[in-house]
């Protein structure tokens, strides 16, 4: 609210006549601390955020009581600050005029016998709704200041965000059990549409037992056939090995060879028998 | 590297918060982990982590989109001196706009134009928008649908404030009026205050 | 502030270099001080700096344009976690073929695709093998002497499974499809998969 404007005092009589009058209103006296050096007008008014801005100013600086405004010096001031505008050829802006002629309704209307009714109410004063703008905007201007006064970034403080070392990794898709059930549904489907293919339901644990031989074998090289078989895994384990031993016979993927009866069974891949 | 230990937990979560270009909230932080280590957890060890920071240039903070580090005010005379540029300075149309969206959101042009008691220009408004501190959430149902404004998320997080009613009290009325008479001043900011309800 | 000790002057460096958003040369890094304390003091303050960083998620290294905080390679893993990307997803071809390889293993290229229906292209097998989820358990002895496919033991932990048996059974997959009809399947399944995106 501290305006670093030097405020010269009143000079010279030329410039009260020039002010004289201002919509109807004789200015005959230019009021104390008012006077601007015509080359700070510009910068002086440039302070301001608007009429409403020039006003509470124009409170403050004379000790006026907001609540309690005296109309005429009031209106009287504002209108110096208008014409001097004027004189300055300064871009006069429509939201002055029209608070001067809000001031000046303002006034006339206070002069007006008061109303019948004895209870001063507060909303019939003519000032009041001049006093609640006020009122608000003061606030709201005062709000901007503290607003401005919080540590804000980049200004009174700087984020923190350092470099990421990222090794391109290549994201692989995820696959769950779900997607692999989905995957087999849609197979099955089309099998049953088209008929060609009657998928059999075989055991699990027998294809898994087929697998896991099969990479015993992987070397091509002959592996008693004993050795196929935990019998820690229990009977079961051991039929279901045997099961898969069989099916690997049945579908020709090993070979099992026995050169005398009760000699040792050995077991090869298929294909490596014809590798040697 | 599997985390076993909370002191493994924080230095994930400290990593993460150094590194995000944007605060994390908790919801974000559980996450970093294979197994959710729960609010409780996080929360927690958000407190230790700012304690240990409470020595240093840096501090972590709590805003309203989430827990950011970022440089103590103190150090800034530092750090500016390495700057290529200053930061903006904001006008006071600016600010008073801003002001009165911050605390009377949502608003339109008119009604910041009724408050300032001047027009405002464009400039003002986009100045706002483009730093992200202000944007339009919605249009008022009366001729012209004008546009509503509020403030955002990020406005909060670069003021270092966590939700609006952290923003600055606003001046009681009777303190503006200290210079007139007590009395008067009783009634009649008693008689504004209930006209502003 | 006026940095006195070396331990002030380090808290000034760590919090310009967790600020900045490039390297910060030793020449920058003298410039945030009043008075310049020296090259050779700054340097030896990054050194003590980049000993305390040892042991966190973070880490000070020298790179060519200067001094910066950057994350650990090993915490990428958990930083991953919050980018909100989604997981890409294996084309309908790879999901069919693997399910045939883990359900009817060991089979050919050949059956897979008599039970699909349609030719299996080498690069479908190629992923499921770099994917070291397939591989060759050997050949089956028929003309050609076709590859067999089977899945392997990294297959069965990356769906945390412990064995093949622990996969979904089929007869209660063909049960389902038996009560239901198969456009129903199809809506449910597509709503499944929507689901999981």
């Amino acid at each position: 609210m501290n305006f670093p404007l030097e405020l010269a005092p009143v000079e010279t009589v030329a410039q009260i006549e020039a002010v004289a009058r201002l919509y109807g209103e004789p200015l005959l006296e230019l009021p104390k601390d008012l006077y601007i050096p015509p080359d700070a007008l510009e910068i002086f008014l440039e302070a301001f955020e608007g009429p409403l801005d020039l006003l509470l100013y124009l409170i403050r600086k004379s000790n006026l009581n907001i609540l309690d405004i005296p109309m005429a010096p009031l209106t009287a001031q504002y209108l110096v600050y208008v014409e001097a505008m004027r004189r300055h050829n300064l871009e006069l802006a429509a939201d002055y005029l029209l608070m001067a002629a809000t001031l000046l309704e303002i006034k006339s209307r206070m002069l007006l016998p008061r109303p019948p009714r004895d209870a001063p109410d507060e909303s019939l004063d003519p000032r009041a709704e001049l006093v609640r703008r006020l009122l608000d905007y003061e606030q709201m201007k005062m709000a901007a200041a503290r607003l401005d006064a919080l540590p804000r970034v980049d200004r009174d403080h700087e984020w923190v965000s350092i470099f990421v070392a990222e090794k391109i990794v290549e994201r692989l898709p995820e696959v769950s059990l779900h997607d692999l059930q989905l995957a087999w549904l849609k197979i099955m489907k089309k099998a049953r549409l088209t008929q060609h293919h009657q998928v059999r339901r075989d055991e699990l644990s027998v294809r898994e037992h087929m697998t896991a031989i099969l990479r015993k074998l992987s070397d091509g090289a002959f592996v008693v056939f004993d050795t196929l078989f935990e019998p820690a895994r229990g009977p079961a384990g051991l039929v279901v090995s045997f099961l898969a031993v069989l099916e690997l016979v049945k579908e020709k993927l090993v070979q099992v060879a026995q050169n005398e009866p009760f000699a040792p069974i050995y077991v090869k891949l298929a294909d490596a028998a014809n590798d040697t | 590297m599997q985390p076993t230990t909370p002191e493994d937990f924080k230095r994930v979560i400290e990593a993460a918060l150094l590194a995000a270009s944007v605060p994390l909230p908790v919801t974000d932080l559980r996450q970093l982990f294979d197994v959710d280590p729960g609010h409780d957890f996080i929360r927690r060890l958000l407190d230790e982590l700012r304690g240990d920071w409470s020595d240093r240039g840096v501090e972590l903070v709590q805003l309203a989109s989430g827990w950011r580090f970022q440089t103590r005010p103190e150090y800034q005379v530092f750090l500016d001196r390495l700057k290529q540029e200053k930061p903006p300075r904001y006008s006071r149309a600016v600010l008073e706009t801003l002001a009165i969206i911050a605390y009377r959101q949502p608003v339109t042009r008119g009604d910041i134009e009724d408050i300032r008691g001047v027009a405002v220009s464009p400039n003002v408004l986009k100045t706002l928008e483009s730093r992200g501190w202000v944007d339009i959430v919605g249009h008022r149902d009366t001729p012209g649908r004008p546009a509503l404004f509020a403030t955002t998320r990020r406005f909060l997080d670069d003021l270092g404030l966590r939700s609006l009613t952290e923003l600055p009290a606003l001046t009681e009325i009777e303190r503006i009026m200290d210079l007139v008479d007590t009395k008067e001043i009783e009634a009649a900011a008693a008689a504004a205050n209930e006209e502003k309800h």
